[in-house]
């Protein structure tokens, strides 16, 4: 590792909201920023929002945002010192960060050795098994053991299991296995997805637990040698093991059990010789007994309910980490307020099997007001690709109190409008409407078992709002031509003309 | 006022009639089922976007049309309104009805993406829910379920293959009779 | 007044921000939603945002936002049981309150009589000068005394002087008057406007005070009879004696002196009998000396700063003691956190005269991320008229400093875009670094002595920008035609084969 | 590569001559006064605007042309850069200089607006800096100066008139040679 020293030229090698939101943290400390970008993220904000911008080639991301050389050679050519990864991509290489540290440069994240303890999900389970950290029942898995040798290692952990790939996260690589058939496929799926994902197709075994909340911990680790943690986030409600509403406090975690959790996890930042912000992912089961999943060596993408609460910029202290500066904050987190909440608003069709949805954006209207939060990386005219992830905007509601909390970002879900896409925003104005999401008696399971959309009414509106939508359709000699560039006055005349004046 | 515009109407199970005239002031009137209702609609930006103002309330959607139904989206959720006008109908009507179904059944793209894997061949038999073939779209891999049992009479898509929402995949017929 | 209870359906005689405003707080309260608009706001976010929607009249608003008797009429057809009024427009007039009350329905806000001692500002300095907060040296002026009787006024109060009307606010009816043989036409114009902006001609004279600086105290009070305040807004930078950027904390004001303007601000609200949420405005001299200026019965379009300090929804708490309920925190405020500063992003060319700007708003992008909240009405093709104030955007920056919080909006004002106007975000881009603010040494003045836009630099890009853009509208022949309809890939490959690929 | 289009670019105080070529490849080089430089140019969005990637910047853009000059707004700053191309400025040369100013000169308003008050009549002498009019606009009362002494020989507008941005408002004839 290079010595910490000042950053006055930050690569962002990501892209979308986490670009987006590491330009932001760079701004407000005064350095500069390079982008990076595929060719379908030309005119994308993170583009627009950095001081510079290279091309690093085609949409794939195998041939852009995971080509460390050509992320190196783009931190020569602009001069950057130092490079933040974000969250996916190559967040979580080794091989990146010692790359650019080999090139003088500095990584904005752990030392390479936690990132290589703790990246692979196995060795992580060794890392902290000394610590005192209560881990699952699990195994490794040897792909040459062949069916035969993986069906016996499920044997040994129990079904329900899991297959998960080792260096992965996000849902990608993972597998739920209620029997023994079912073990062959799983694996191999699991497998041929993390080379897709990750360039790495090793995956293991973990005993699925019943009924279990996922809440992780965030901790801060400087150069000086602190460790701290900043509470925990329920990250709870998820739909293929990809997290769509998060929030903190926890409604499990008592004051007794988030005193355990923190210092659980600081043990874990300890053992793997931590710096930067991470997060130390845990199960509570029913009887709120906790077990460590993994710990993810990175900024985390729920990480503003964090934020909100403590009124720490993460990403912000990173950066100060990175240049061997102590906590902004001095020995102790200050006093969290309040309860904040995250929806992830993702492009698919929830009513539909999460079906992934393409389009281009049209006007967007983001919410506001006090205690709402956005952080998106959406504009009029984007197109939503299948190349990325499907993550569009995460809304934050930050209030005094979770109820408060809960009804501040339904209404500013009901504010949003991304039209030319289906995005999941019906599915989460019904989770937040879930009687057990409302009493925050919930588990991983909510969304298997969430409400169907609601059945047709006999209101009338629906019947006017299609029939009015027609008519303008099917006589268009009635309205007057639309006309040509941004003579939109003559279009909104047009509206009134058509649709009538006011009741 | 002269006689407006009619359209048919199937929601929540019931079809209505749905008249809009055009006022001597330029305003419009609509009727449902004959009863009128005071409604003021504007269009709202560049999207398509209509605000609707009717029976004490303010709605504001955006509406797509497909197979002679209207997909409304609203703030918080999509409906979908079956909606015709009078002269299509009549049309409709005139040649009849509209063509049974052949036997065979298409199995398409719920989703567009990329064919990673195909499964099966023409002349496969197939079970319900088995995997045709594994689409691959935003990095997670979909298994393209049968939706019963039948034998594949035709495989459209190559792996490597793009496809669209909707892509016709796969050409199931029906199992033969002695199929359990 | 009618005595309080429950709010079930809220009219909100207003529009534009804070009509948006409201909506929120309604909505996250359960409470439904009714709009009121003029032709000019058919499709306006307040219409569009409220459960409901009621026509007034034509765009002017003496036609339609100002009319007691159409509003009045509105919230009876609808139901609606109360009526929150915003700022400007109705919100001062205690006529409205009556209005309102004599229905039967439930005014959010002050009584009519602590609306009708407060709203005069003349009326207000004798309600207050016994509780022992201090005054300003002022005078009321008889319009039939005619110039002469002016001019001995004038005299006696000093110079130099303010002509303000009596029912005045933001700047409107207002004339600094340095020597003697202004003083008639300053009356006459000052007198000419309060008819126009608040329908009463009354104006007075006040004794200008040097270097002053405008800071004001948030207060609150509810019907148990609790008075509390929320400690200061620094409002100092003003054009025109419009307000355009607010702090609080004000970099001024020790422990001490808040605790005396504090105890001041509840003296005034007591004095008056107040309830709900008010403003008691203080001019602050050089010898940090504070004198009473006036009291705003109504929610301040700086409130947010207020908020996002104290963690307290200040129109929620509005509502709930409309509804009779106790202040929402207790007998204490909360702890507040941190420095907030708002920026009001107007439509106006700053740099030549604070000319207004009309036209149609393109694309707009507003800024987000930590500590950033939006309190805006814009959308894309909204006609930006002459009707209304110009105010379009709020843009409030929230962080544990001061100087975080300097950085924060700046960064913030460079992510804004609203094409389509002229606005002043490059006005408030070069304040944030005037050295004067940047100290925190600075007084209402501070604008009229605002550096001038930078001088063209030899940098190439704008030369190079001007060509491209020039090039594209003079060789339309070398891109395909804009296509019709909605067919933005399109177009937007026109713009990348027209200017080249990546470099 | 062929000859690309020449523009004349005025900014600074400094004129430079921009080339704009298309490159075999189809991407576009731009050499100034001769000097290459690798740009890449971009539309986003709807509204007009470019994104220039240029000298290390990633800069975004708006352009609108008024009177031989494209006022670009920058995301901190608008700014004014005389530009013309090269068949622009050969026919003006052809055509010789633009006509020299007439002697009078017209009072323009600089604001759309209402006129509230005309304060003058044809055949006042005024003074520099003397109300003319008053002009209502977004509720605030201006007052609309004489920009140098002079005598009023047209108005142009009356109370009540809505005026734009740039109408003529008022003509002013230089004073007489006795004037102060």
């Amino acid at each position: 590792m290079s010595a910490p020293r000042a950053i006055r030229k930050l690569l962002v090698a990501n892209r979308g909201e986490i670009a987006v939101r590491v330009i932001r943290a760079a701004h407000e400390l005064g350095i500069r920023t390079v982008a990076v970008y595929s060719d379908a993220d030309r005119t994308a904000l993170h583009v627009r929002g950095a001081h510079e911008a290279v091309r690093l080639g085609p949409a794939p991301p195998a041939e852009s945002y995971l080509r460390i050389d050509r992320i190196v050679e783009a931190m020569e050519r602009t001069g950057a010192d130092a490079v933040h990864p974000g969250y996916g991509f190559l967040s979580e290489r080794a091989a990146f960060a010692e790359a650019v540290e080999a090139a003088g440069k500095v990584f904005v994240g752990p030392p390479a050795a936690a990132m290589r303890a703790m990246g692979d999900k196995l060795s992580a389970r060794a890392a902290v098994a000394g610590s005192g950290v209560p881990l699952v029942p699990g195994a490794p898995l040897a792909p040459e053991a062949g069916p035969a040798g993986w069906l016996a290692a499920a044997r040994e952990v129990g079904f329900p299991l899991m297959v998960k790939a080792s260096a992965g996260g996000g849902g990608k690589g993972m597998r739920r296995v209620a029997a023994e058939a079912e073990v062959p496929e799983a694996v191999r799926r699991a497998a041929s997805e993390a080379v897709t994902a990750f360039g790495d197709g090793t995956v293991y075994l973990e005993r699925y637990l019943e009924e279990p909340r996922h809440v992780e911990v965030q901790v801060l680790a400087d150069a000086q040698g602190a460790v701290l943690a900043l509470g925990e986030r329920e990250c709870s409600v998820q739909r293929r093991h990809q997290k769509v509403i998060e929030e903190s406090p926890s409604p499990v975690v008592t004051p007794d059990l988030r005193e355990a959790m923190e210092a659980a996890a600081c043990a874990a930042a300890r053992a793997c010789g931590y710096r930067s912000a991470g997060t130390v992912e845990f199960l509570v089961d029913a009887r709120r007994r906790f077990y460590f999943l993994e710990m993810n060596t990175r900024i985390q993408v729920e990480h503003p309910i964090t934020e909100e609460r403590y009124g720490v910029d993460l990403v912000k202290e990173q950066l100060r980490i990175a240049q061997g500066l102590p906590l902004s904050f001095g020995a102790r987190p200050p006093e969290p307020r309040g309860h904040a909440i995250e929806a992830r608003l993702c492009a698919e069709d929830a009513d539909h099997g999460f079906l992934p949805s393409t389009g281009v954006l049209g006007a967007v209207q983001l919410p506001g007001g006090p205690g709402i939060r956005v952080d998106g990386h959406v504009y009029a005219d984007q197109e939503v690709t299948l190349h990325y992830d499907n993550l569009l905007v995460k809304l934050v509601a930050h209030a005094p109190t979770r109820a408060e909390a809960i009804a501040r970002l339904r209404r500013a879900l009901y504010e949003t409008r991304l039209p030319g896409v289906t995005t999941n925003i019906p599915l989460i104005l019904r989770t937040l409407d879930d009687p057990r999401f409302v009493s925050g008696r919930y588990d991983t399971s909510i969304l298997e078992h969430a409400a169907p959309p609601p059945a047709d009414s006999d209101d009338l509106v629906p019947v006017v709002a299609a029939a009015l939508a027609l008519h303008r359709r099917v006589r268009p000699t009635s309205v007057p031509a639309a006309p040509a560039g941004r003579s939109l006055s003559a279009w909104r005349a047009q509206g009134r003309s058509a649709w009538g004046g006011p009741a | 006022m002269s006689r407006g515009t009619r359209y048919f109407a199937t929601y929540g199970g019931r079809e209505r009639q749905v008249e809009i005239l055009t006022r001597p002031d330029g305003r419009l009137e609509v009727r449902v089922d004959g009863a009128a209702h005071p409604v003021d609609v504007a269009s709202v930006g560049p999207s398509g976007l209509l605000n609707l103002l009717m029976d004490g309330q303010s709605v504001t959607y955006a509406a797509r049309f497909e197979d002679g139904a209207a997909v409304l989206s609203f703030h918080d959720r999509e409906v979908r309104v079956g909606i015709e006008d009078e002269r299509t109908r009549l049309a409709r009507q005139a040649t009849g009805k509209a063509k049974a179904r052949g036997r065979g059944a298409e199995v398409t793209s719920v989703m567009p993406g990329v064919v990673k894997e195909v499964r099966v061949a023409p002349g496969d038999r197939v079970r319900d829910g088995q995997a045709l073939l594994i689409l691959e779209a935003m990095k997670m891999e979909n298994e393209i379920r049968a939706p019963h049992d039948g034998v594949v009479s035709e495989v459209r898509v190559a792996p490597g293959e793009a496809v669209e929402k909707g892509a016709r995949l796969v050409r199931l017929e029906p199992p033969p009779e002695d199929a359990g």
